[in-house]
């Protein structure tokens, strides 16, 4: 991809739930390098934003584009398999194994299911690869996560709270997979209520406060 | 800031009760009919609220299309309170008409085509009040009524046509035809008033259910709002502003 | 990106989730377990009801099959849409996927949950009701018909009912009313045959019911993502 | 059927739509006072 692109361009944007305004003007600027780090109280908007980057939550005004198409203008389905979004609670089906779970993902985006498994040995799970979701622990199904979006590859790396749940040699995951997105030219947006993580990946860091950032 | 300066109307009310006394005034005092005596003059309730649950329907049906194409709240709370007018309607034609089988074929159902269609309306418009009960989030309730609202309504000639067909194979037994033989003048014009006057009563119904709805959605923004993170501020009802 | 695959098509879309969903089945054996039981029980609970008299069963047999296959049927098409979370949501939504793929994929994992749950009800029918299946030439296309409108009825309302609060009660509120052209389609169809007259009619209507149904979930697919 | 029987049906028809009407539009009504009066705007 070029250098030259804006990977996320927010122009005032406002997001509702409801009746409620949860972010209030919010206007942001990705470039392709970036790691974008977002620090804010609980209820400050923060997973609003990463999900509003991610195209999964639709804005009440403003404009928003992601790879410099507006998002909700255009199909935005080839957009998404370009963003690699980790929520805070995981996002797999609990009767299938880890390996399955990746393997679906695979599947919808054209990939063979040794990728899948190539993936698992990266975050250190090759031998839980056959465990149901359900029997494996939390940070178990995190790793699980991160092994999805290492396997995808994605251009824009969204995080939710990357550190929250995860032991000591998983925190280095999360370090390790901002740092292959942004060598590959593309960039990274994390929220956290941790400001030291922040500060210590991010290139630049916002503050959100009552929907508005700072 | 929400607005409840909302001016609030009397003459649907007004409306209403004049109706009412006219088509019972109206169907008290025209001649019974020569077959089925007294009973006929159920009729005068019974068709009107048939011929109201129908309209009341294809009100929801249009409005909700509109919905969907505008995206205007005006036309979901004009489906909203079509639909359960509707469902009130549907519910006193069924019932008047059983309260006809009876004395008349002596029981209270028949599997007569209409009948049975006009009920799985009943049903069909029941779950579409309890779909707008799912959520309180207003554009996603907007938008999931307005296609149920819409996909209900392509089935419903599916249903008609379907239930017609089956009665047509079981070759019913022709009971006594509930219009009779040809209706006197009197009577048919008796009819139509009350047709008229029940439609009139839809129309006033409309304008204060959906009067209601109006207030309804902003206490649901004013609940939202004061629990929300942003309480008090920059809070707009969708729709709202756009008056009504 | 050089390690990214090609999109896969719309059919491999549909294949996808087709896979995912007969996955989760064997997985959690749900339709195996639970529904199927179910289903069978509820046949071997109305001759107790009713009387067991082999003329009365034998013809309630039929009616009792569809009636069953329509109610419980439901319960399959809807058996995950209402246990989906937010998370689950989210990351099927990221992998792309066309959402009319995925309504696609979802019918059709149903339908042959569908055609396997009618086929072992059938059987039970034929025991318990001493019924003799008629129509050879025309049964098996009232079968297949029948699943597939119900799938597409089941997942529509399914996707229209999932806002993130569950809803799990209301979808056979919703479902039930809108199959009855289905439900007359498949019973008067071999009633007609039984008869001796010709069942196109009712295999027609039940043909324009699913055509229908896949043209408004098609079409809805992406609205119904959207507002989600 | 003899006359005050026929009578006695049509009262209990005018009776369940006037008792069904008047029940909805109350309740329209009282739905109406009582958001109006948590939006604490005139009643």
């Amino acid at each position: 991809m070029s250098g030259s692109t804006t990977l996320v361009d927010l122009e005032k944007v406002s997001v509702r739930a409801g009746a409620v305004r949860i972010l209030e003007d919010v206007s942001l600027t990705v470039h392709p390098g970036d790691a974008v780090g977002v620090f804010g109280a609980n209820g400050a908007g923060k997973t609003t934003l990463l999900r509003l980057i991610a195209t999964l939550q639709p804005p009440a005004g403003g404009r928003c584009s992601v790879f410099g198409a507006d998002m909700y203008a255009a199909d935005r389905f080839d957009i998404r398999r370009r963003i690699g979004y980790i929520g805070h609670t995981p996002g797999l089906y609990p009767e299938l194994t880890l390996l399955e779970n990746l393997a679906f993902v695979a599947d919808a985006h054209g990939l063979p299911e040794s990728e899948a498994r190539r993936a698992l040995e990266l975050v250190g799970l090759s031998g839980a690869a056959d465990r149901r979701t359900d029997h494996s622990s939390h940070g178990m199904q995190r790793r699980t996560e991160f092994a999805r979006v290492l396997m995808t590859g994605p251009d824009l790396l969204l995080l939710d709270e990357p550190h929250s749940a995860l032991d000591a040699d998983a925190v280095d995951l999360v370090d390790e997979l901002v740092h292959r997105t942004v060598e590959r030219g593309g960039a990274a947006v994390l929220v956290s209520h941790d400001r030291d993580r922040v500060n210590s990946l991010a290139t630049r860091t916002h503050e959100i406060k009552d929907g508005t950032l700072l | 800031m929400t607005s409840t300066q909302h001016r609030t109307t009397v003459w649907p009310w007004i409306v209403m009760a004049v109706a009412g006394l006219h088509t019972f005034v109206a169907s008290m005092t025209v001649s019974p009919d020569v077959v089925q005596g007294q009973l006929s003059r159920i009729m005068y309730v019974h068709v009107p609220a048939a011929w109201l649950a129908y309209l009341a329907f294809g009100v929801t049906m249009f409005a909700s299309a509109m919905y969907l194409w505008k995206k205007d709240f005006r036309w979901d709370r004009r489906a909203l309170a079509s639909a359960e007018i509707g469902v009130l309607f549907t519910a006193l034609a069924i019932g008047l008409g059983m309260i006809w089988a009876k004395p008349t074929w002596g029981v209270w159902w028949t599997w007569d085509a209409r009948l049975t269609l006009t009920s799985i309306m009943f049903f069909v418009y029941l779950g579409y009040l309890a779909l707008r009960r799912t959520t309180d989030n207003l554009d996603v309730r907007a938008a999931r009524s307005a296609i149920f609202g819409v996909l209900a309504v392509v089935q419903v000639p599916l249903v008609h046509f379907s239930v017609i067909w089956w009665r047509t194979l079981h070759q019913p037994p022709t009971l006594l035809n509930p219009e009779g033989p040809a209706m006197d003048t009197a009577m048919v014009i008796t009819l139509l008033i009350a047709v008229a006057s029940f439609t009139v009563i839809y129309v006033a119904m409309m304008f204060k259910r959906i009067e209601l709805a109006r207030l309804e959605d902003e206490v649901l923004v004013a609940d939202q709002t004061s629990s929300g993170p942003v309480a008090g501020q920059a809070v707009t009802a969708p729709g709202l502003t756009k008056g009504s | 990106m050089t390690d990214a695959g090609a999109t896969p098509g719309f059919f491999a879309q549909v294949m996808t989730i087709v896979r995912r969903d007969l996955l989760r089945e064997r997985r959690s054996g749900e339709v195996l377990w639970v529904t199927l039981p179910f289903g069978a029980i509820a046949l071997l609970l109305v001759p107790l009801a009713i009387g067991t008299d082999a003329p009365t069963l034998q013809r309630i047999g039929p009616g009792m099959f569809w009636v069953i296959v329509m109610l419980f049927g439901v319960l399959i098409a809807i058996r995950q849409t209402s246990a989906e979370t937010q998370a689950q949501r989210d990351m099927v939504a990221l992998t792309g996927l066309d959402p009319a793929a995925i309504f696609v994929g979802r019918s059709t994992a149903s339908f042959l949950l569908l055609v396997v749950f009618q086929t072992v009800l059938g059987a039970v029918t034929i025991v318990l009701y001493n019924v003799t299946p008629t129509g050879w030439a025309v049964l098996p296309v009232v079968l297949l018909l029948a699943a597939s409108g119900l799938a597409l009825l089941g997942t529509l309302a399914a996707s229209i009912v999932s806002t993130g609060r569950s809803a799990t009660a209301l979808v056979p509120l919703l479902v039930a009313p809108l199959s009855v052209p289905l439900l007359l389609g498949a019973t008067q169809a071999l009633e007609a045959i039984r008869l001796g007259r010709s069942s196109l009619v009712w295999v027609l209507l039940m043909a324009t019911v699913g055509l229908l149904l896949a043209v408004a979930g098609i079409l809805s697919a992406r609205p119904l993502q959207e507002t989600a | 059927m003899e006359y005050a029987n026929e009578w006695n049906w049509v009262l209990l028809a005018y009776g369940v739509t006037y008792f069904a009407l008047v029940v909805y539009a109350s309740s329209i009504a009282l739905r109406i006072s009582r958001a109006r009066k948590r939006l604490g705007g005139p009643s």
